[in-house]
């Protein structure tokens, strides 16, 4: 039994069949990349998961429980986390408020009117906000406006916020998407770093053949909608039916 | 039924009012992404013009006449105007009488001009800036073009009549099988009605045919997009809040007759016209056309007598009862897109 | 001090300094002096200040941080002033329990309508707003006159049962509001030199809630709640898939400043006991918008001094007539005098309104972040004038967050 | 307080009431230092003249500024004196009030109870002012003056028409010149019957507010008092302003007059739009229909041009009048204005002199002795013949003027010719007349 397991999940948008029959499963502690070319349906999937979209058919189990008819910020609370193919992060705060933002959302959960309290005094938020950002070497721009920086130092905050969840899964869309070599070779590093540190499951789901072989463990092909294959990365490499979803392709 | 048949009447006509002022708030939203919170004051502006042809066709000349006495016991003077003399009594009576029209023709540069000063002195600036600013600015301006008409039209009223041609009413009924006298209709609420028809026609044929048109659609769908491929955006933009301001405009010239202009019409209409453009979808042209005449014939309805003893007071908040209900059941309203304004 | 950091907390007894000094600082020039019309020290302004720097303070908290612009916060404040009216000709002239019952019903109808509008965000949530409160303004003028009292507004009369306190008061009359004996309008009046400064009750009971109400918004602002709701102005995206539901904080930002509006209310019928219909109508809601704007959106003290300045132009500048110009400008040769009168007479008395115009304009032009981005700019100048070839420049730092309170 | 020195200054200012020898500051309440609320203490007194200068009733409000002007300077001994010549009593001596010369201060009243309230309270805090007047409507007119009431001043009414200003809301410290919405119907109600016939079937379209809502009571009790029959009372919002929608339906009645009780930009609009749709030519069983617009105002008027010729209504006062004082104002007014007053400013004109000569004869500014002064004051000479400032609720009685447009007007302000003047006695109601009740007068209050 997987932590995610994906039955039978179809959508479609009028016409057009974008998933047809997915079966699918995220083991614990593992990387397991969802790879296709454009318009296979990857994002379409993931946004089956984080309660974006419901799916017509089928059902999405998230640790024995169904994700589906929930709002995204339930499931966040079952412990899933997002990393958006564009960062999303507030923009207006600063660094540290940030990371103190899930911390808050982690121990009060989807609400608490907490008006009388001060940001400042919650030692042990505020201790393992700053843990985290030391972890992803970030220590030195805690003040810093989070909108005024990089689009790298951005991502990094983005992960940022959603480890300091301690996720029981995390999702990523496209992490490199639109990064320069040097940054997406970064982000790769980044990712083996928290890998090794933690016990994390990781859903990626990528374009860059590069990234998906440096870090997944297994690895999903979608196509038109449907899963190819799923199997270890070496043996994906070489699959003919692989190569002929991205003939053409440019990855 | 003839009491249905003239609320549908009254509300189309009201309709036409706030379709038009809607029309121009969305076009300027549309293109330019500005709130402007001064359209009111230009449909006031537009009706001023009017009160200003008849002011300046009736410019005069006094003559004493010693048989009759003023209010002081004095010899009286007489006020002719100058077009009487020039063109004699009864030409000249009768250009004055047609004052409305010709400030139609009087109306339109006057308005480009407003609309093309405004753009590039004040809002040009705001593009950029959050939708507060501009609504603050805006609404300044607003307060400082109506005290100015203050100061120099004074706060009452002035009346400003249609052509004698236009006056008295069509009657609707004899067609339809009705008794006469029950269901008519006055003649300048009519030409209102088709004016605003020929105007939101020809500004939906406008953007429709044209290639200036095109390249504005273009830019309310995506501005960026247009702006990469070359096409100098800005300056269409420019012409179009002219434009918008000359709907405004013309909507007020004609309205005068209907009511005596006073210089709080415009913020009288400009609370509505907004919840108008919203109920319609913000952006979205057909909407706000849509919206107006809807909510000018629920309006009129809703005044209805039978109606009023069931719900008391149901005419004075149905514009706002329906314009909650329409946006908790479309959450953009009747047309809007999504993601316009929403943030 | 106080759960505020140092910073804030010399913040707040900055404030509270100022507004204790208010009837010696609103009263710069000397009695009879020509420019003593300029003088705002009197009981019924600095109560106005007081009372509309809570509204807006209030206001601010759902605006200022959530970034959701309500267009009809002032239906709160008249249900606050109804309420609060009500508790006078039922109860007693004791202001206490109006008050409270003023901030009971204003949540509780912020609630209802919180609830319902809220569903939209944007300009959609603004309407919504602005349509309640229409409604609201529109009913109690005319239909519900039975409990507003319509056009002439709620007033206690000598008839009203007051069955916890006096009916009618000594002098024949109805007593005056009170706090357990205290009038509200009673003043100490304390001539020094030419000046004349009055100390009155009315307007320091405003002033001690004000700035328990501006300790409250201080707490908020700095609290995890606060920071939410900064959180739902930059990206709410992200704060639902944080695993936050960004319904229920705004729903009790928006309770919370209606609330506020509520004891803005309850005061203002508590310093006169008068509930006018034209409280709830759409340009007072956007009265209280133009003071935050004006002040410094999501600023600590923006919309105290956006309050100020609005009231005060409102007070003073309308009740400049031809008369006093004349006095001002006398000295000047004929020919002159009269040209200055023409023009000033645009911008005073009846004029008033277009001032008030050409200033927003001025300030949204010039000063984007409000008033607030006006002070900290002359105070920079200050500074860089003091440090200059210090070479210590302010932008050479890495970009700093705004703090939230200057 | 620490500082000795201004607490010794605040004991010495206060010390004659508060009695010497207390060695703490006094709190006392805003006025009583002295004898009552703002005693004019130096060779001045100060009135607050409250007026609309701003919303619809703007010119209005600056009509009645102007009255306001001219009444300070005749008081002052300035100018002509106007209907100081006129009028019956003759204790203004043209040297100020008792001796102090005349001072004023103006306000907005935005036409809003709040801001009027606002506008008032500063006059009486920061100006001083001993009296305050003016106002445009009926709404303005009771919340000042019940606060003139509490503050402890005295309160002359301006523009104010509803029964309640003197009935439900009576004040002890408030007086009203104007005439009401009862004596437009004891007034109106023969004269139409005369004209139109005693069979008659009215429809009322009435402005949504108590001012609306008093006058369509007395319309309907008087015309059906004489015959008339009441098909329908429709309200409409305040905020209306295409009336098109509530005059369609009466073409669809057997009405042949429609009553409107609309003022200001509501009645322009609604006379407007009811003559746009024929009612003017429209005929009801053989007779010509009617429009009634009962109360009259020649500012208004103008607003509504060429569509009030030959309607009937009533008004406090006309500068067409005859009689001396009408004459001596209109002279003094058009002479320094270059046009006739309106009824508005008549009324301020006269209220600033009543309340002068009350002060005179009562020798002091204490309301108290100026209400006793003015209370069942018999007067003539300020243009509505031989008046009274009646006791019990401090309303005037006086004749009142049933006006028609007129058809060919000499000017742009002749635009009412007076029909009838209706003897104050034919106006005249018991002071617990059912419209009139539910308040009471309270007693007079000098802070």
């Amino acid at each position: 039994m997987g932590l995610l397991e994906v039955k039978g999940v179809g959508k479609r948008f009028g016409g057009l069949q974008a998933l047809g029959d997915v079966n699918l499963s995220v083991q614990e502690n593992t990387v397991h990349a969802i790879i296709g070319p454009n318009g296979a349906g990857k994002s379409t999937l993931l946004n089956c998961f984080v309660g974006k979209l419901i799916p017509d058919t089928g059902s999405v189990m998230f640790n024995g429980q169904s994700v589906l008819g929930r709002t995204p910020f339930e499931i966040n609370q079952m412990g899933i986390s997002r990393v958006f193919q564009t960062p999303e992060i507030f923009g207006d705060l600063n660094v540290m408020e940030n990371m103190m933002i899930p911390c808050f959302a982690k121990r009060d959960g989807a609400f608490r009117l907490h008006a009388f309290e001060t940001v400042e005094n919650e030692k042990d938020l505020v201790e393992k906000a700053e843990q985290m950002l030391i972890d992803v070497n970030m220590i030195d721009k805690r003040h810093m406006n989070a909108a005024s920086m990089s689009r790298g130092d951005k991502r990094r905050l983005e992960m940022a916020m959603c480890l300091v969840q301690d996720p029981k899964l995390l999702l990523l869309d496209e992490p490199t998407a639109g990064m320069a070599r040097a940054d997406t070779n970064n982000t790769i590093d980044l990712l083996k770093e928290i890998k090794e540190k933690r016990d994390i499951t990781m859903a990626i789901i990528e374009h860059d053949m590069h990234v998906v072989f440096s870090l997944a463990e297994r690895i999903t092909v979608l196509a038109q909608g449907t899963p190819l294959v799923e199997d270890t990365p070496e043996n994906i490499k070489g699959h003919p039916k692989v190569q002929e979803a991205y003939l053409g392709e440019a990855h | 039924m003839d009491a249905i048949i003239l609320q549908i009447l009254n509300g189309l006509d009201k309709g036409s009012a706030y379709a038009l002022i809607a029309l121009g708030l969305t076009l300027i939203f549309g293109t330019l992404g500005v709130v402007n919170f001064a359209h009111g004051a230009l449909f006031m502006i537009g009706a001023f013009c009017a009160v200003t042809m008849q002011r300046i066709l009736t410019l005069s000349y006094e003559t004493i006449d010693a048989t009759k006495t003023d209010f002081l016991g004095n010899a009286l003077k007489v006020k002719t105007p100058y077009v009487e003399s020039w063109f004699g009594p009864e030409m000249g009576a009768s250009i004055i009488d047609w004052a409305v029209p010709l400030a139609i023709l009087f109306s339109i540069p006057i308005m480009l001009l407003v609309g093309y000063v405004m753009e590039r002195g004040l809002i040009k600036h705001f593009y950029k800036r959050p939708h507060a600013d501009q609504i603050l600015v805006t609404f300044g301006l607003a307060i400082v073009l109506q005290e100015l008409i203050k100061h120099y039209y004074g706060a009452n009223p002035i009346p400003t009549g249609a052509p004698d041609a236009f006056k008295g009413s069509f009657d609707f009924g004899t067609l339809l099988g009705f008794d006469p006298n029950t269901v008519i209709y006055p003649y300048w609420r009519m030409v209102y009605f088709a004016f605003a028809a020929v105007i939101i026609g020809a500004v939906f044929a406008f953007l429709q045919f044209t290639t200036f048109g095109m390249v504005v659609r273009a830019g309310m769908a995506d501005r960026e997009t247009v702006g990469l491929l070359g096409i100098n955006i800005d300056k269409r933009f420019t012409i179009m809040f002219g434009l918008a301001a000359a709907v405004a405009g013309l909507a007020g010239v004609m309205y005068a007759p209907i009511n005596s202009p006073n210089y709080h019409m415009g913020m009288d209409f400009l609370v509505l016209s907004f919840v108008v453009v919203v109920v319609g979808g913000m952006g979205s042209l057909p909407g706000a056309v849509l919206a107006g005449f809807m909510l000018g014939i629920l309006e009129s309805f809703a005044s209805m007598n039978w109606i009023k003893d069931i719900v008391p007071g149901i005419d004075q908040i149905i514009i706002y009862l329906v314009a909650i209900i329409i946006l908790l059941t479309r959450p953009r309203g009747l047309m809007g897109r999504k993601g316009v304004m929403e943030d | 001090m106080l759960g505020l950091s140092k910073k804030d907390t010399k913040f707040l007894f900055i404030v509270i300094a100022l507004t204790a000094a208010t009837p010696i600082l609103l009263q710069p020039f000397p009695e009879g002096s020509a420019m003593s019309q300029f003088n705002a020290g009197y009981p019924d302004l600095m109560q106005r200040f007081a009372i509309f720097g809570i509204f807006a303070i209030g206001f601010n908290i759902l605006f200022g941080l959530t970034g959701y612009l309500s267009f009809g916060h002032a239906a709160f404040l008249g249900v606050g002033s109804y309420s609060a009216v009500w508790m006078f000709k039922l109860l007693s002239m004791n202001v206490l329990p109006g008050i409270i019952l003023a901030i009971i019903v204003s949540g509780l109808f912020a609630l209802v309508i919180g609830y319902v509008s809220l569903r939209r965000s944007g300009i959609y949530f603004s309407i919504l707003t602005l349509a309640f409160a229409q409604m609201s303004f529109n009913l109690a003028y005319s239909v519900l006159t039975p409990i507003t009292n319509g056009e002439t507004g709620l007033q206690v009369t000598l008839n009203d049962p007051r069955i916890l306190g006096q009916q009618v008061a000594a002098n024949g009359n109805v007593p005056p509001t009170n706090f357990f004996g205290l009038e509200m309008g009673s003043s100490l009046k304390i001539p020094v030199g030419g000046w004349e400064f009055t100390f009155n009750a009315g307007y320091y009971f405003c002033a001690v809630i004000a700035i328990l109400a501006f300790y409250l918004s201080l707490r908020i602002f700095r609290s995890p709640f606060g920071l939410m709701l900064r959180a739902i102005k930059t990206n709410q995206t992200r704060l639902n898939y944080t695993g936050l539901n960004s319904r229920p904080y705004t729903l009790a930002a928006f309770v919370i400043s209606g609330m506020y509006a509520g004891l803005a209310g309850g005061l203002l019928a508590s310093m006169d006991p008068l509930a006018g219909a034209e409280r709830m109508q759409w340009t007072a809601s956007g009265e209280v918008v133009l003071m935050t704007i004006l002040g410094g959106v999501g600023t600590m003290m923006g919309p105290i001094l956006g309050a100020g300045f609005i009231k005060y132009f409102e007070n003073i500048f309308s009740k400049i007539n031809e008369n006093v110009l004349h006095q001002w400008f006398s000295f000047l040769p004929d020919g002159l005098e009269g040209f200055v009168i023409w023009v000033a007479e645009h911008f005073v008395g009846s004029g008033w309104h277009l001032t008030s115009g050409v200033l927003f304009m001025m300030v949204v032009i010039f000063l984007p972040g409000g008033l607030v981005e006006g002070g900290q700019r002359i105070g920079k100048k200050l500074k860089r004038k003091k440090s200059d070839g210090d070479g210590d420049d302010a932008e050479h730092h890495p970009k700093q967050s705004p703090h939230v309170a200057e | 307080m620490s500082n000795s020195n201004l607490t010794r200054r605040g004991v010495l200012k206060s010390g004659a009431v508060a009695g010497a020898g207390v060695a703490l500051p006094t709190i006392f309440t805003a006025s009583s230092a002295a004898a009552y609320t703002n005693e004019p203490m130096g060779g001045s007194v100060t009135l607050g003249f409250n007026v609309p200068q701003t919303g619809p009733y703007a010119d209005e409000g600056a009509d009645e500024l102007r009255a306001y002007q001219l009444a300070v300077e005749h008081l002052n001994g300035e100018g002509d004196g106007g209907m100081m010549n006129t009028f019956s009593s003759k204790a203004l001596k043209g040297n100020g009030i008792l001796g102090k010369k005349v001072e004023f201060v103006t306000g907005d009243t935005q036409t809003k109870s709040d801001a009027a309230r606002a506008s008032a309270k500063s006059m009486i805090e920061k100006d001083g002012a001993v009296m305050i007047t003016g106002g445009s409507s009926s709404g303005v007119a009771i919340a000042v003056q019940g606060l003139c009431q509490e503050a402890g001043v005295i309160f002359m009414a301006g523009l104010t028409h509803s029964n309640d200003t003197t009935g439900k809301d009576k004040k002890a410290n408030g007086f009203r010149h104007f005439f009401n919405a009862y004596m437009s119907g004891a007034a109106l109600a023969p004269v139409l019957a005369a004209r139109y016939g005693t069979d008659r079937k009215a429809y009322h379209l009435t402005a949504d507010y108590t001012w609306g809502w008093t006058q369509e009571e007395s319309i309907v009790a008087s015309t059906e008092a004489l015959g008339w029959e009441t098909v329908n009372t429709v309200k409409t919002p305040l905020a209306a302003t295409d009336f098109s929608s509530y005059i369609t339906p009466v073409l669809q009645t057997d009405a042949d007059v429609l009553v409107l009780n609309h003022y200001g930009g509501n009645m322009v609009n609604s006379l407007t739009n009811a003559v746009q749709f024929g009612l003017r030519e429209k005929q009801v069983n053989g007779r010509d229909f009617e429009i009634v617009v009962p109360l009259f105002s020649r500012l208004m008027a103008r607003g509504a041009g060429e569509n009030i010729k030959g309607i009937l209504g009533s008004t406090n006062w006309h500068w067409s009048l005859t009689d001396e004082g009408t004459q001596a104002f209109v002279k003094s007014f058009g002479t320094k204005y270059g046009f006739p007053p309106s009824q508005a400013a008549h009324t301020t004109y006269c209220q600033t002199l009543l309340y002068a000569d009350a002060c005179e004869r009562a020798g002091t500014f204490n309301p108290c002795g100026v209400g006793e002064a003015l209370e069942g004051f018999e007067f003539d000479g300020l243009g509505n013949g031989k008046t009274t400032y009646r006791a019990e609720d401090h309303q005037c009685f006086k004749d009142v003027l049933v006006v028609r447009g007129k058809e060919n007007p000499t000017s742009e302000f002749d635009l009412l010719e007076v029909v009838e003047v209706t003897p104050a006695a034919q106006v005249t109601y018991d002071p617990d007349h059912p419209m009139f009740t539910g308040g009471a007068l309270g007693e007079c209050n000098a802070g």
